[in-house]
């Protein structure tokens, strides 16, 4: 491994730091108390971690489900429960905060040169909201067992006998929490960068967070306000959805949609925002066409507001809006092309180290161009006729949501983790996981594209028989996919703990974090920091070099 | 929200120093300017809060003209009239308090956020008459509708949106009422000066955001 | 970002005094008369609600000019305010813009055509394709009709 | 190549004129995506190959991206996709605009099934007959919760809105069978919301429904003996049974307010009604018959010409049940005559 030269020879000189954020306090209550954004991240991490182990069960129970086409271990009810779970926990408690909640909580301040975000105590009580969101969706999913489905369609959810109003206050909850992060990152940049650090000297992350935090501030509201109608229409019986009260379904699907699509920006523009980090340190090479990247991120943040219609072109939506927002859906395409081809271009007369990170980020860049592809044509408004609802449309959004975002989220866990924790994990193992969760996840989705070609509508508990063998093969991979991350956990779990000492620089990366002592200390900086050159130049990395790992 | 007022000193002038500037700052300007910026990002999302509702209100005032027009004629203009200018001069007083806790005049402040409070509080009490009124002759949402008077189709729609869009904005009058009469609280201990006024600043937006809510409101409902 | 200046100099370039706010009161007061007095007029739904829409923009915008202190603010806090003031715009837009244009029969002013509920005749069914209706007709609590008949 | 492409692809076979357009486009689509996202793969780890990492003091050049390439990824994606659009976006507007000789068809979804009925014959539950190589157009509603009608066969799909309806069409292309899914989830049963359309030759299909329409008289008339047999009680009670059955109340109140879509049956026995082009009319038994069968003749004024037509939908006796029903229904009276009614 060309990689662990380079630690090898620094390792020698690596000591792990006398006094950093983790030895602040070892007390729960100056953890659960804290303002520090380093260990608010680190709180976020737990808890994401739990949301996707959680979601990662009831996926994998879902799967067990579908290996055979009648009943195979669950009934019909608790399967739409099942998927409902795995839907709401993935998304609401995994995948939002994820990214932007614990690498932007513990990065983005450190990149900009500050020594914590615009508002702390706004910060943790972020967390605990998020917390207290979670807790009522969960408890509200458990014992009143939604079974709607995490898009939560009326009439059907105002009126399911299952008790969804506990989930639905859960999601308007949930989404405080996230406009406080995101209203946090976007004062923070705004006020808080150090002295040269300019609007185009930021670090490409940072420019992604600031473009999901844009979406969470402006969309958000509008799914809370939503979820609390259909909470209060399910509870009273007001008719603003249930057309036997002369409420309107689709109008329904609009608000809904209007925070849900731009949402999964929220989901994948950190992610985009964490390769453009991650394979300049791995190609130790300028990144190619900075601003490029750091525009398109914005332009998706704006051209997803416009584009939420795509979801409605079967529901009886008018010609004219599917028209409109088919056209401007395409607009996203390429902006995202944009990114694509800069970071292959950045790979070009690069110095190429093959890690872990690395091989998810080659798994990422494959499955963004094939999600992301498959996505225009969902957008393609007579072809989504077809695949509205099918398993296609299941397969397109798991290889956005899993395929990148995950591997992004993988990607930035491995890339960070010496400068979170301060060593180093086994990168043998790593790249076997990251062998086995490539595999598996293509092994688990790509039968998903045919099966939503043969016509497979999606939550199915039961299916024609003629489609079992895609059924079983994709369960399968599923299989593979859960054993890759069983292993990651196990690794980093002793890697924490007995992981070879990092130093300040293991990668020799030029991110601005990595100036800091690996883990950080409270206060970041001593002083303000006066950042010289930009956070993706490599040209001079020779004298760089010399100073890699030597540690604090 | 900062450190407690007992641990500041009293300036000449007649107000507390104010509070230490958090650690991460460089300068007192940069902090106001911090605090101001997300008061206004978190009024944008106010905004887009109730951009359901008024598209609900549209939509369903296409689908439902001659039922939205009847109902709204069974509103009380008086009342919706009257509370508009409650909430208006509210908004005055508020703008005021503000002018007065920057040049430290606290006291002159404290008694403008109490007369905003208060009108605050008549205008939930009309509020409340009106949806009195409304429950006795049963003109309600959903399925609670009996109103007689509502002849064409749509009357229930009508007032899931009257009393979703009053009741998220009377929920709002409380929030901004609290909030006001934590900073009148803290006027009444002399904190506010030219360097320091951010609570009052943000406070005052807020409730200035529930005014304009129902500038839109008032001529949706009642008028049109 | 920050601006360099002491707090006293900060405060000078307020220089919204107590009469102008007032006079912004008489003005929105006068204008809350103007929308009141044009709502009597008789004459189409659609002017009054042209009208009434115009003195509330204006309204707002005195409000958010001076009594939220707009006028001085720094120029990123005009632009969180007007973004999402058209985000709000854009929601309206293409969701009006779908009720006016859509299939007629799919707006909420169609009640249900009741001749195909009833009298179904199951006819040349194969075998294995009979889709039973299991747990009955409707969905649990579920009325089907404006009326609630079932 | 259309044949082997469309296997490839697990596409179901191609029964639609419909079909044939939507999958020349994702062939189109979809070859492109697979070439091009195998393209960045393999650059990437082309790229790899020859980048890779050769000693730990590497240094690399600063490298921009030029003008023409900058033109190029903004331009070169964009050209593809709107091409896309365009081409997806005409035939959507063909999907969504029904030649005007379509033969229309009501679709409903309740849980969890499909019904089907035709505007003057037959109904079915679960099984759609069809003319082949004529258009039919398919009136789409939905008794509960949102539903979709998927023939994969057809590459068609609309939602089933409640209280709405929705449109689309189809001119199927092979007699056959093919199944009919569900695809908006729509509770426990969602998964067994099936149904299949047959597709007949043209003359068959002629054949078939007038054997239907004869078959569906004929039962008329049977079921309508029967219930006069096994009605127990008063004829208006039997009327009540009728309105029910026939959906009446869904737009007619029996509780004397005025807020429904059609007026109220309370006090309209013998009452002057005023209708739409100014006539007034005494509400006797001849105009409400009438209005059973020719609702849209005289309007009530303030009422929408919306009531569908009860002609051969109900029999004689029905109707004057009915009838008896509306005049048993005086305010004096309504609580016991509506009984369980709202």
């Amino acid at each position: 491994m060309s990689a662990s030269v380079t630690s090898a020879t620094a390792a020698g000189a690596a000591v792990f730091p006398e006094k950093s954020y983790l030895d602040d306090g070892t007390t729960v209550r100056s953890w659960l108390l804290t303002h520090d954004h380093k260990r608010i991240a680190i709180l976020y991490l737990v808890s994401v971690l739990i949301a996707l182990f959680l979601g990662g069960i009831f996926a994998m129970v879902i799967r067990l489900e579908l290996l055979t086409p009648g009943p195979t271990i669950i009934e019909a009810l608790t399967y739409n429960r099942m998927f409902t779970l795995h839907g709401l926990v993935m998304i609401f408690m995994f995948m939002i905060p994820a990214i932007p909640g614990v690498f932007g909580n513990f990065f983005l301040p450190i990149m900009l040169g500050a020594k914590d975000v615009a508002f702390p105590k706004w910060n943790l009580t972020s967390w605990y909201v998020y917390l207290a969101g979670s807790s009522l969706m969960l408890w509200g999913l458990i014992t009143g067992g939604a079974d709607t489905g995490w898009t939560f369609y009326a009439p059907y959810s105002t009126t399911t006998s299952t008790n969804i109003a506990p989930v639905l206050i859960g999601v308007f909850v949930i989404g405080f929490s996230s406009i406080l992060t995101g209203l946090n990152f976007i004062v923070t940049i705004h006020t808080l960068r150090a002295p040269g650090v300019t609007w185009f000297k930021m670090p490409l992350f940072v420019w992604a967070i600031y473009a999901t935090s844009i979406i969470q501030v402006l969309a958000t509201p509008v799914i809370g306000l939503t979820a609390l109608l259909v909470a209060a229409e399910h509870t009273f019986g007001f008719g603003f959805f249930d057309p036997a009260r002369g409420g309107d379904p689709i109008l329904f699907q609009h608000l809904f949609w209007f925070y849900s699509h731009p949402a999964v920006y929220i989901m994948v523009l950190p992610a985009m925002g964490v390769i453009s980090e991650a394979i300049c340190a791995y190609a130790r090479k300028n990144i190619f066409g900075y601003k490029m990247i750091a525009m398109s991120s914005l332009g998706i943040a704006f051209v997803g507001f416009f584009a939420w219609g795509h979801h409605l072109f079967t529901s009886g939506q008018s010609a004219f809006d599917a028209g409109a927002f088919g056209a401007i859906s395409m607009l996203v395409g390429v902006f995202t092309a944009i990114k694509v081809f800069n970071w292959v271009g950045t790979l070009y007369k690069g110095s190429i180290a093959f890690t872990a990170p690395f091989a998810y980020i080659c798994g990422f860049l494959f499955f963004l161009v094939f999600g992301g592809m498959t996505g225009v044509a969902l957008a393609t408004v007579s072809l989504d006729v077809h695949w509205q609802d099918t398993y296609f449309v299941v397969a397109h959004f798991h290889f956005i949501m899993v395929g990148a975002v995950i591997m992004a989220f993988l990607t930035a866990l491995h890339y960070w983790f010496p400068k979170m924790f301060g060593r180093k994990y086994p990168e043998n193992w790593a790249l076997l996981a990251a062998g086995l969760i490539v595999l598996g996840f293509n092994a688990t989705f790509i039968p998903q594209f045919l099966l939503g070609n043969a016509g497979m509508p999606r939550r199915y508990y039961e299916y024609p028989e003629r489609f079992t063998a895609l059924n079983v093969a994709s369960t399968a991979g599923a299989s593979l996919l859960a054993f890759g991350f069983v292993i990651i956990a196990i690794y980093l779990a002793i890697a924490l703990r007995y992981g070879e000492v990092a130093g300040r620089n293991p990668w020799g990366s030029r991110g601005y974090e990595w100036d800091v002592p690996s883990p950080p200390p409270t206060e970041n900086f001593d002083k303000v920091p006066v950042f010289t050159r930009g956070p993706h130049e490599y040209s001079d990395i020779p004298e760089e070099l010399a100073k890699v790992g030597h540690g604090s | 929200m900062e450190a407690s007022a007992t641990a500041r000193k009293m300036t000449p002038q007649g107000w507390l120093e104010p509070p230490p500037l958090p650690h991460h700052y460089d300068t007192p300007e940069n902090h106001q300017a911090a605090l101001r910026f997300g008061m206004w990002l978190f009024l944008g999302t106010e905004v887009l809060l109730f951009a359901g509702i008024f598209t609900g209100y549209f939509t369903f005032r296409s689908y439902f003209p001659e039922a939205f027009d009847q109902a709204s004629r069974h509103l009380s203009l008086f009342l919706g009239t009257l509370n508009t200018f409650l909430l208006l001069t509210s908004s005055l007083t508020v703008a005021l308090a503000h002018y007065n806790a920057e040049h430290g005049k606290n006291r002159n402040a404290f008694w403008l956020l109490m007369a905003s409070v208060l009108m605050g509080g008549g205008f939930l009490c009309i509020k409340a008459i009106e949806y009195h009124e409304k429950f006795v002759e049963g003109a309600l949402p959903g399925k609670f509708f009996r109103f007689a008077e509502i002849t064409h189709p749509g009357g229930p729609v009508f007032y899931v949106v009257y009393f979703f869009a009053t009741g998220l904005h009377a929920l709002h009058v409380v929030v901004g009422m609290s909030l006001l009469i934590w900073v009148a609280v803290r006027c009444w201990r002399k904190e506010f000066s030219a360097a320091y006024y951010s609570p009052v600043e943000n406070a005052g937006l807020y409730w200035h955001l529930v005014d304009l809510v129902w500038i839109f409101l008032y001529p949706l409902l009642y008028l049109v | 970002m920050a601006s360099t200046t002491a707090p006293a100099a900060a405060h000078d370039k307020h220089e919204l005094g107590p009469g102008r706010l007032i006079l912004n009161w008489f003005a929105l007061c006068a204008l809350t008369g103007t929308t009141f007095g044009v709502s009597q007029i008789p004459m189409s739904g659609n002017l009054h609600m042209a009208a009434a829409i115009c003195i509330a923009v204006v309204k707002v915008t005195l409000v958010v000019l001076f009594f939220m202190h707009l006028w001085h603010a720094e120029g990123i806090n005009r632009i969180v305010f007007v973004v999402s003031f058209l985000f709000l715009l854009v929601l309206m837009f293409f969701v009006l813009a779908d009720v006016a244009t859509r299939f007629t029969l799919s707006n909420s002013r169609i009640p249900p055509m009741p001749q195909i509920d009833q009298q179904m005749v199951p006819s040349g069914m194969p075998p294995g394709m009979n889709p039973t209706p299991q747990g009955g007709t409707a969905g649990p609590g579920r009325t089907s009709g404006p009326v609630g008949n079932e | 190549m259309n044949e082997l492409l469309r296997r490839m692809l697990f596409l179901p076979e191609q029964a639609s004129t419909f079909a044939q357009d939507v999958d020349h486009l994702h062939y189109f689509v979809i070859i492109v995506t697979m070439v091009s996202s195998a393209a960045v793969g393999l650059v990437a780890l082309g790229f790899f190959w020859k980048y890779r990492r050769r000693s730990e003091d590497q240094t690399t050049p600063f490298v921009a991206p030029t003008a023409i390439f900058e033109v190029l990824a903004v331009s070169v994606p964009l050209a593809f996709f709107l091409a896309w659009f365009a081409i997806g976006f005409r035939d959507f507007v063909k999907l969504s605009s029904p030649p005007p000789d379509a033969m229309d068809v009501y679709v409903m979804g309740k849980q969890w099934m499909w019904k089907f009925a035709y505007p003057d014959g037959p109904s079915s539950v679960g099984v759609l007959h069809v003319p082949a190589n004529r258009p039919v157009r398919l009136l789409i509603t939905s008794r509960d919760v949102i539903h979709s009608v998927f023939i994969p066969a057809f590459r068609v799909k609309m939602d089933a809105q409640p209280g709405r309806y929705t449109e689309t069409w189809f001119t199927a292309t092979k007699p056959g069978r093919y199944q009919i899914l569900c695809t908006e989830y729509c509770g426990a049963q969602h998964s067994k919301m099936w149904g299949e359309v047959v597709v007949m030759a043209p003359e068959a299909f002629d054949e078939w429904i007038k054997e239907q329409q004869r078959g569906l008289v004929a039962r008329a008339d049977v079921l309508a003996d029967e219930s006069q047999v096994s009605i127990q009680g008063s004829l208006a009670q039997w009327g009540k049974q009728v309105a029910v059955a026939q959906g009446c109340l869904r737009c007619h109140n029996v509780s004397g307010t005025e807020s429904a879509t059609g007026p109220s049956w309370v006090d309209l026995y013998q009452q002057p009604t005023r209708l739409a082009d100014g006539r007034e009319i005494i509400a006797d038994e001849a105009y409400l018959t009438e209005s059973m069968m020719e609702p849209n003749v005289k309007i009530v004024a303030g009422y929408q010409p919306l009531m569908p037509n009860y002609q051969g939908k109900i029999s004689g006796p029905e109707a004057a049940a009915l009838v008896e029903y509306i005049k048993s229904l005086r305010s004096d009276r309504t609580q016991q005559a509506t009984g369980g009614e709202e």
